[in-house]
């Protein structure tokens, strides 16, 4: 077990070379750089050169590129070029425990919502139950994100005031773990939405796949009641592809985090990602970057564990 | 491989002489080993030794059965036999040339023409998504066979009729045919390019037993009409039997017997054949006394983990001392009847 | 012959019917997926003859009717710079539609050709391959998409480019996947015996078998890309002005005074939206069991 | 011998669209206590869905059974109601499958898959349950139950996973047991294992079973009577002796004819021309006819009876229609 | 969580939930401040929070006069080369230090050291040099007469050397001082920075002009302008600035009683800037006609719902510069197709301009960062069309529109954009020919009459004489237009009626801030 998370980590290695090389590049095809805030009269364009050199944004993309891996092979994420004398990494331990949490909540919300409506569909098929439960996940997969998020605002945080705002805490209260879930239930539930319909569409075909199996007719023959066969015998089954799913969906949870975290003001990685890609802060992005592939890795990971743990057909 | 037997040495040399000239096919120490992978992350653990030093010939006009149990290495040895899977080693001689080593440019015209496979499931191995005559026809074309397409059409007429199936069905796709009638689309385009060698791997195990005959009987006929030769792969003996001139018995992708069908039925001589006709249930006529069943303990070792030794030995009722150690040799044991067993020593 | 003539038989008479009818009916008894072709037919036909049937220009202004209520005047109102609303809606899903099917035809034809040769061949060239797909997917699309759009120039072209190059992906995994399972298949192989180039057996032979799934992801990929669309608008990268898509239509409402005052004018969009990535879903659908020869009619 | 299970007139049909597919074409026969009766026929002729008819686990909503009667001791399983039903399955009648590689759940070990059977019928305590497992693992060959109970199925070889379903189905002490297939799938020298393990435990259990398989050999090997169906239809019931020797129905004895013998040469197979019936055919007269070289005019023309030519034998053909009248 | 006599009725409301912010200014910005050292932060929220804790030597009223900060008084030589500062003497650093001249020396001396790597190098590029004269007294000698330099080098904020003044100046930008542990004289001290939450201030007891009346300021970022509003609507926050887009929804809000708005002309214009560099636009009758197709009174009522004044040229009525009288080109599209006929341009056959079997087109550019202005290029768009100009429009992401059209590249045809205008009104920075190279001079403006003027205005000393000489210089802007003045900005805040204090006005939104309260 270790051994093998070690060997998937050690295999993930190009892959993030890969991924930092691409985003590299594609950065410094982004026109523009940090000085593109400073338009202000009295600034003169000589000491945005002298900044521009002082921060090495002058040298070649090779020697800028091998410059930052080097820094980041030590853990070294360098400094915002914005917020001067700000380690990166400050920013990411900062941001990142949010960032995860809305996507954990959410997709915890996801699975409990989506499974047992797809299940549901699954066994009742082409019925009217079914139809409505397809009818209403398309209906999420096809209303944006941002759209529900701010309706949601209106009504049910401005409107009716049961929830807050936006923001991850009321400000200035003491901790407490009810403000916190109180805060976070609107973006996970608007960040779940997306993927519910998705997962719902999964687990529906992922049962129907499954009530089709042998063993589905053996647990029928062996007498069992219908509830039985569908928790105990089919579930279980079902559940195994839609963990692969889990692997899947979590770049899409990162994406749409940024404009989840936006509505919200949520102070999560997807919103200092656009922060710092409209401000061109390099060494923010390239962080975010790495970051985000770097869940997505360790989410395929657990994916995959979690599969071997469902699947004992699965072996190390 | 030849016998190691001093016995009988000139006549041994006579019968082998006289096969000589009408080989068509020599199969000499085959093997192929496939990479095993395993956990999540797929790397090689060790080989399946799906076929593993076998070596045999087929003459010219006969039909070789070939049998054993499931995953024994029968398709594998099948499907390497024309280069489907590229050997790990040994050579394969047809009409002497080897065509283990030939680029697939110099194959195409030769083996890809000249041997021929019928598939064993009718369902998968018609394209679902090409018509009966386009199926037919591509072949021809691709060899550039027959001048033009006036031709080709006549030849695929001519094919049609001689599997018995109506012509007018030409336009009709895989779909639109029983399982009966695919295996017949299945032997005519195996015949289109007029081969001498025909590998079927159990071409009619997936059909229904009425259908069956018919098939068994078509590819009898065929053999006469066009000189066909047949490495003719099932897991039924029976069938087998009814077919092959000369049967080979498997076990873990070796070669345990090869002999003609007579000798090998009346009087098996490794204990696995043995056991393995035994086991086949057979109709009895009224009154008739059950024969004796050897039942084997124990299931088939996996292709893995091969058993030392002689790789039957684990379930072997006749099992020596020595077999757990030491592979026996494929020799001939009695004229034209060869085995690997230690008790043929 | 010596062929017993019994064999021959006389009775057969083939009922001819086409692949294509077989799946036709097959469609046709997924009732929702024939709501959803029914409504794509009527949306495409708006597209084509928006010029016909749209009643105002769609760019004409009429700054004092600014947020005009659905009535005589105009039907679905008009927006924030007093231009016709249902105009706009017909003009959008041009665009809405163009961006959708190009970019989804150019992903879908990058993920082919790049998963089939990775399928086919496998080895180490799929490996490397696959490594780059994993690559481009651990990429959050998002981020990719606001990347790439700062990168170039913004334009209805780059748009579709974009699309095409964050979407190839899955078609990638998806086809080598079938490739992967197709190659080692009994046809495929009857192939190989007769002498079939690859090239050949890629593109005649396996291909056709591997288009149901492919056709699936790319009626779901276009509905995606409309809403990717719209998700860029929000955050100002869409379509360029003064085109109307439904996406930079739905992002100029999102302001409370336009929600909570003017209401319909984020609604028609939002619908058309919905409508159409539904249609689009209930047609992958559709085609799924069609194209499924395992699923029997 | 009294009869345990008795069916009559069962029709079992599937919509296809607008076509019927009848399946199960109005069937009779019986099963007599501890006796084991042999179902056999060409694919898709209806025997497997004559077994899940009996088990009420007809594919619905496209499948129905459409009429007629399963009388287990004089009870009909047709028209009792699923809850019903739930006490009979796997108590009263258990079935085993065609696949053991699928039939067994993959993600629960073979000791929940066994147990909670044991718990659920015999209602017996997880304890006594285990001991119950072991016993019958035990009984059908296995070295070590107690260890394979926490063993997950994907580790066992075909053989030992019929085996365990084997086991599983006899657990509850079936007064019958329908094998459907329940050797096709395995390799011949463990065929043979497990016919001998079926063979023995009916002798001590004195179990009724209806041994479905297309395998003449292995309906040879086990079975007193043989029901042979054709398109859904019975075409003959005889004892396993009279089939073989002198088969009535054509198709019988087409069937038989068209099997490679193992030991006995025969120049060349008897096949039966042409193919079966495309299911949802619709078909005047003898459903055999246009494959019959005894065939005439009639035939084509009106369907014949089961007719009844002794105590233990019935055919459904013209040519013997005047010995005896249904 | 305090609960002293501080808190108020409100406090009732949400059982407690307002204690921790009770009694505190909470601003509301989309925002995030960057970095607290006005010697290096260039963007707004930096500026506003440095204004919270930092103070200059002089600041300005809400009418953009100088006004005493840490300096008492002040006064300059006859040449105008010479200003002394005395400084006030009870001010204290928030860490408890005694401020004094050293201070200052040192802060204005940071942009001058040759090792200095940040943007502020240009206000004090005239400073020649600086003298402590006594604890409370400091001199600085310019090298030229700069009218300027009272409201805009003097308002630097002054930074503690007794922090500061060993770090090298290098490394000044990146010191933790800028984020983590800023020091002040301001009325309030930095508490906390919530990264991407919030910043909190806390209300300095020390402060020199005495305590300042909230309890703190809470400067909260929220990214998205809707959650803005709805968070001011539940009093999540207690004043924000409005922009246009939003300024119907505060004026609701306002109806409801939830908020008070105030609003006037904010020191900015926006326009329409042609490239003179191309072809198209040097003539200056084509311009004229251009700005006569524009019909900028309903771009004012529709796009803006009233928040702005028509512009007829650069200024900004807000500023005390601002010239009334200049040429008018009002909107008048057949006027505007007469003056392009006689420039030259007829319609072809399509119905577009055409000179020499060359088409009048451009692409216009403008940022994806401003709604208003996306818009507005829309309209603009419209109205070329109808007089036979097609127009393109680009919309880019901020960074790469910056790059696009400032020097060196100066890659656009035309552009909808704005100036703010700063403190001093000198134009100089927007039409000196010498601000083409390098400058803020994007259209590549020249017109010597202006230079001269221009090159004129910082060295008066006297406000009329200034403001003549500027209303001159933009008078003659303005015959050229080289840009199509659009309109004057009207800015607008919002904050909840127990807030008292703020009202807007473009010189210093948060003047006299410590004398601000919540009742
Ligand atoms: N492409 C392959 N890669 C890896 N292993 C393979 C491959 N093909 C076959 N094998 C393994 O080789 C062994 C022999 O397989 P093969 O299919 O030749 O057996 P067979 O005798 O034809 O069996 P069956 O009667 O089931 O068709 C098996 O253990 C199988 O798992
Ligand atoms: N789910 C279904 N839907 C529609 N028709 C079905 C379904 N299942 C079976 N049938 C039809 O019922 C008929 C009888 O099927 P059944 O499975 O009983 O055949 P069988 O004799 O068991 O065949 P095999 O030997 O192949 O198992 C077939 O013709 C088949 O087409
Ligand atoms: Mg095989
Ligand atoms: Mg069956």
């Amino acid at each position: 077990m270790t051994t093998y998370i070690v060997r998937r980590t050690l295999m993930a290695i190009p892959l993030l070379f890969i991924i930092t090389i691409i985003s590299f590049i594609m950065m410094q095809m982004a026109p523009g750089d940090p000085t593109a805030l400073m338009m202000d009269p009295m600034i003169k364009q000589e000491n945005l050169v002298a900044y521009k050199e002082a921060y090495g944004l002058n040298d070649n993309v090779i020697v800028q590129y091998v410059r930052w891996l080097g820094n980041m092979v030590t853990g070294n994420f360098g400094e915002s070029l914005i917020r001067q004398g700000v380690p990166v990494s400050a920013l990411i331990v900062a941001r990142l425990p949010n960032t995860l949490i809305l996507m954990l909540v959410s997709s915890i919300i996801a699975f409990l919502i989506s499974i047992p409506l797809g299940v549901i569909s699954a066994t009742k098929r082409n019925s009217l139950t079914d139809y409505s439960i397809t009818f209403v996940s398309f209906l999420g997969i096809a209303t944006p994100n941002f759209w529900i998020g701010l309706v949601l605002i209106m009504f049910l945080s401005v409107h009716m005031g049961w929830f807050p705002t936006g923001g991850v805490s009321t400000l200035g209260e003491p901790f407490s773990i009810w403000d916190r879930i109180h805060h976070l239930i609107l973006p996970a539930f608007v960040l779940a939405t997306a993927d519910m319909a998705g997962l719902t569409r999964y687990s529906r075909s992922s049962m129907l796949d499954v009530l089709r199996q042998d063993y589905i007719r053996t647990a029928k023959a062996n007498g069992f009641r219908n509830k039985t066969v569908i928790f105990k015998h089919g579930l279980r089954n079902g559940l195994i592809p839609i963990i692969t799913i889990l692997g899947l969906m979590l770049p899409s949870f990162i994406g749409g985090s940024v404009i989840i975290e936006s509505i919200f003001a949520w102070p999560g990685i997807g919103l200092l990602f656009v922060e710092a890609a409209f401000q061109r802060d390099y060494p923010v992005i390239m962080a975010v970057v790495v970051i985000a592939a770097a869940l997505v890795v360790i989410g395929n990971l657990i994916a995959d564990i979690l599969y071997a743990m469902f699947d004992p057909r699965i072996e190390y | 491989m030849g016998s190691t037997s001093f016995l009988e040495p000139i006549q041994q040399k006579k019968i082998s002489d006289s096969r000589e000239q009408e080989t068509l096919l020599e199969v000499r120490n085959l093997k192929m080993h496939f990479p095993v992978k395993a956990g999540i992350i797929q790397r090689t653990v060790g080989h399946v030794k799906a076929v593993d030093d076998i070596s045999f010939t087929v003459k010219k006009g006969e039909t070789l059965g070939i049998v054993g149990e499931s995953g024994c290495g029968k398709s594998t040895m099948g499907r390497t036999l024309i280069r489907l899977y590229e050997p790990t080693d040994g050579s394969v001689l047809f009409g002497g040339t080897d065509i283990t080593k030939l680029p697939e440019k110099e194959l195409r015209p030769l083996i890809r023409r000249k041997i021929q496979m019928i598939f064993q499931d009718p369902y998968a191995s018609l394209n679902p998504r090409k018509s009966l005559g386009n199926l037919l026809n591509e072949p021809m074309k691709v060899h550039g066979l027959y001048g033009n397409q006036k031709e080709r059409d006549e030849k695929i007429k001519e094919l049609l009729e001689v599997v018995g199936l109506h012509s007018s069905a030409i336009n009709h796709y895989p779909h639109e045919f029983s399982g009966g009638q695919r295996q017949r689309i299945g032997i005519a385009r195996s015949l289109v390019l007029n081969p001498e060698l025909i590998i079927a791997d159990e071409a009619v195990s997936a059909l229904d037993v009425s259908i069956q005959a018919q098939i068994i009987n078509l590819l009898e006929d065929l053999q006469e009409e066009f000189n066909l030769t047949y490495i003719f792969i099932s897991h039924d003996l029976s069938v087998v039997r009814h077919i092959a001139d000369r049967v080979g018995v498997m076990y873990l992708g070796k070669m345990a017997e090869l002999a003609d069908k007579d000798d090998l039925y009346k009087e098996p001589l490794h204990p696995y054949t043995q056991a393995l006709l035994s086991a086949v249930p057979a109709i009895r006529s009224k009154g008739a006394k059950n024969r004796e069943r050897i039942v084997l303990k124990g299931d088939i070792p996996s292709a893995v983990n091969q058993p030392s030794g002689c790789v039957f030995h684990t379930r072997c009722p006749m099992k020596m001392k020595v077999c757990e150690t030491v592979p026996p040799q494929f020799q001939e044991a009695r004229p034209g009847h060869f085995v690997a067993c230690h008790l043929y020593d | 012959m010596g062929n017993d003539p019994i064999f021959i038989d006389e009775s057969q008479n083939y009922i001819h019917e086409p692949i294509g009818k077989v799946m036709l009916r097959k469609y046709m008894k997924n009732k929702l997926a024939v709501i959803g072709a029914v409504l794509l037919i009527v949306i495409i036909g708006c597209a084509v003859f928006a010029p016909i049937i749209a009643p105002a220009d769609p760019s004409k202004q009429v700054l004092v009717d600014k947020l005009s209520p659905p009535g005589e005047k105009y039907v679905l109102g008009a927006d924030n710079l007093g231009r016709d609303t249902l105009s706009r809606l017909l003009y959008g899903a041009r665009v809405s539609l163009l961006v959708g099917f190009v970019s989804v035809a150019g992903s879908i034809f990058i993920g082919t050709v790049i998963g089939a040769v990775a399928g086919y061949y496998g080895g180490k060239l799929d490996a490397v391959l696959m490594r780059f797909v994993d690559a481009v997917i651990s990429f959050p699309s998002l981020f990719l998409l606001i990347t790439l759009v700062t990168i170039f120039e913004p334009s209805l072209m780059t748009l579709i480019g974009v699309f095409a190059i964050f979407g190839w992906t899955g078609t990638a995994r998806l086809v080598r996947g079938e490739f992967l399972s197709l190659r080692s298949a009994e046809f495929v192989l009857a192939a190989r015996t007769l002498g079939i180039r690859n090239v050949r057996i890629i593109f005649s032979h396996i291909l056709p078998n591997a288009m149901g799934p492919i056709i699936v992801s790319a009626t779901l990929g276009i509905g995606g890309v409309i809403l990717g669309e719209a998700a860029l608008s929000y955050l100002g990268l869409g379509i360029q002005p003064p085109t109307p898509s439904w996406g930079n239509m739905l992002q100029s409402a999102q302001n409370p005074q336009i929600m909570l005052g003017a209401w319909w004018y984020p609604l028609f969009p939002g619908f058309m939206i919905l409508i159409t990535v539904l249609a689009f879903n209930f047609v992958g659908d559709g085609l799924r069991d069609a194209f499924d020869p395992k699923i029997s009619e | 011998m009294t009869s345990l299970l008795e069916v009559r007139n069962l029709k079992t049909h599937f919509k296809k669209g607008k076509r019927v597919v009848k399946a199960v074409d109005g069937i009779d026969f019986e099963i007599r206590k501890g006796e084991t009766v042999a179902l056999v026929g060409e694919s898709g002729c209806g025997k497997s869905m004559t077994s899940l008819s009996i088990m009420g686990l007809v594919p619905s909503p496209a499948g129905k059974i459409k009429d007629g009667q399963i009388l287990l001791n004089g009870v009909d399983l047709a028209n009792s109601p699923e809850k019903k039903m739930y006490k009979v399955r796997g108590n009263d009648i258990a079935m085993i499958f065609q696949e053991p590689m699928t039939s067994l759940n993959p993600v629960l070990t073979i000791g929940d898959q066994l147990m909670s059977v044991i718990t659920y019928h015999l209602k017996l305590s997880k304890k006594q349950a285990e001991i119950k497992a072991v016993e019958m693992l035990d009984l059908v060959g296995f070295s070590d139950p107690k260890k394979l109970l926490k063993d997950y199925p994907h580790r066992l070889s075909g053989g030992m996973r019929q085996r365990v379903m084997i086991a599983m189905a006899m657990s509850c002490n079936p007064q019958l047991l329908i094998a459907d297939e329940p050797t096709t799938a395995l390799d011949v020298t463990i065929q043979a294992q497990v016919l001998e393990l079926m063979k023995e435990l009916s002798m001590k259990f004195s179990t009724s079973i209806l041994l479905i398989t297309h395998d003449l050999g292995v309906v040879s090997e086990l079975a007193e009577r043989v029901i042979v169906m054709y398109a859904g239809k019975i075409v003959e019931i005889a004892s396993i002796d009279d089939i073989f020797d002198s088969p009535l129905h054509p198709y019988t004895v087409g069937l038989i004819n068209s099997v490679p013998k193992i030991d006995g040469e025969i120049g060349r197979l008897q096949a039966i021309k042409g193919n079966v019936p495309a299911p949802g055919a619709e078909i005047r007269g003898c459903k055999f006819a246009s494959r019959c070289d005894k065939v005439f005019d009639r035939c084509t023309q009106e369907m014949p009876a089961l007719s009844l030519m002794d105590d233990t034998r019935s055919v459904r053909c013209f040519l013997y229609e005047e010995v005896g009248v249904e | 969580a305090c609960s002293d006599g501080e808190v108020t009725v409100k406090g009732e409301e949400k059982e407690g939930s307002q204690s921790e912010t009770a009694g505190k200014l909470m601003l509301g910005t989309t925002a995030a401040p960057t970095l607290f050292n006005p010697y290096y932060s260039t963007d707004t929220s930096s500026s506003t929070l440095e204004g919270f804790m930092f103070s200059g030597l002089v600041t300005v009223d809400q009418d953009f006069n100088p006004e005493g900060d840490l300096a008492e008084s002040w006064e300059f030589s006859e040449d105008g080369l010479k200003w002394t500062f005395h400084l006030r003497e009870n001010v204290k650093w928030h860490d408890g230090e005694p401020f004094s001249a050293d201070d200052v020396v040192f802060s204005y001396g940071i942009p001058l050291d040759e090792d200095y790597v940040g943007p502020r190098g240009l206000p004090f590029e005239i400073i020649e040099e600086i003298n402590k004269v006594d604890e409370h007294t400091v001199e600085f000698v310019l090298s030229e007469p700069y009218a300027p330099f009272i409201t805009i080098t003097a308002q630097f904020e002054v930074l503690p050397k007794h922090i500061l003044g060993d770090v090298p100046i290098a490394d000044l930008g990146k010191h933790k001082f800028n984020t983590k542990e800023p020091i002040g004289t301001g009325p309030f001290k930095f508490k906390e920075w919530k990264e991407g939450e919030y910043i909190e201030l806390a209300a300095n007891e020390d402060y020199f002009l005495g305590k300042p009346k909230l309890g703190g300021i809470i400067y909260k970022i929220v990214p998205d302008m809707n959650t803005l509003m709805a968070q001011l609507e539940v009093g999540d926050i207690n004043m924000t600035s409005i922009s246009p887009q939003y300024i119907e929804t505060a004026n609701k809000l306002e109806e409801k009683g939830k908020v008070v708005v105030s609003s006037g002309p904010a020191n900015a214009f926006e326009y329409i800037g042609y490239n003179l560099r191309n072809e198209l636009f040097q003539d200056k009758k084509v311009r004229q006609a251009l700005t006569h197709a524009i019909d900028k009174e309903s771009i004012v009522t529709a796009i803006l719902d009233g928040a702005g004044t028509v512009a007829d040229g650069p200024g900004s009525p807000a500023n005390w510069a601002f010239n009334p009288d200049m040429p008018k080109f009002d909107y008048d599209p057949e006027l505007a197709k007469k003056m392009l006929k006689e420039a030259g341009w007829e319609p072809n056959s399509e119905g577009i301009l055409e000179k020499d079997g060359k088409k009048f087109e451009f692409v216009l550019k403008t940022t994806s960062a401003n709604e208003v202005r996306q818009q507005i290029a829309e309209v603009a768009q419209q109205q070329f069309k109808e007089i036979g100009i097609k127009t393109t429009i680009e919309v880019l992401e901020w960074s790469a529109y910056v790059e696009q059209t400032s020097p060196p590249n100066w890659n656009f045809d035309a552009m909808v954009a704005g100036w703010s205008i700063g403190s001093d009104p000198d134009p100089t920075w927007f039409w000196h020919s010498s601000e083409i190279e390098n400058g803020l001079n994007y259209n590549g403006y020249a017109n010597e009459k202006v230079d001269a003027l221009l090159s004129e205005n910082t060295k008066v000393s006297d406000l009329g004489e200034r403001k003549a000489i500027i209303a001159e210089a933009d008078g003659i802007v303005a015959e050229d237009q080289p840009n199509t003045f659009l309109y004057y900005v009207e800015g607008s805040l919002a904050n909840s009626p127990n807030l008292h204090g703020p009202s807007y006005n473009a010189s210093n939104t948060y003047y006299n801030l410590h004398e601000w309260y919540i009742e």
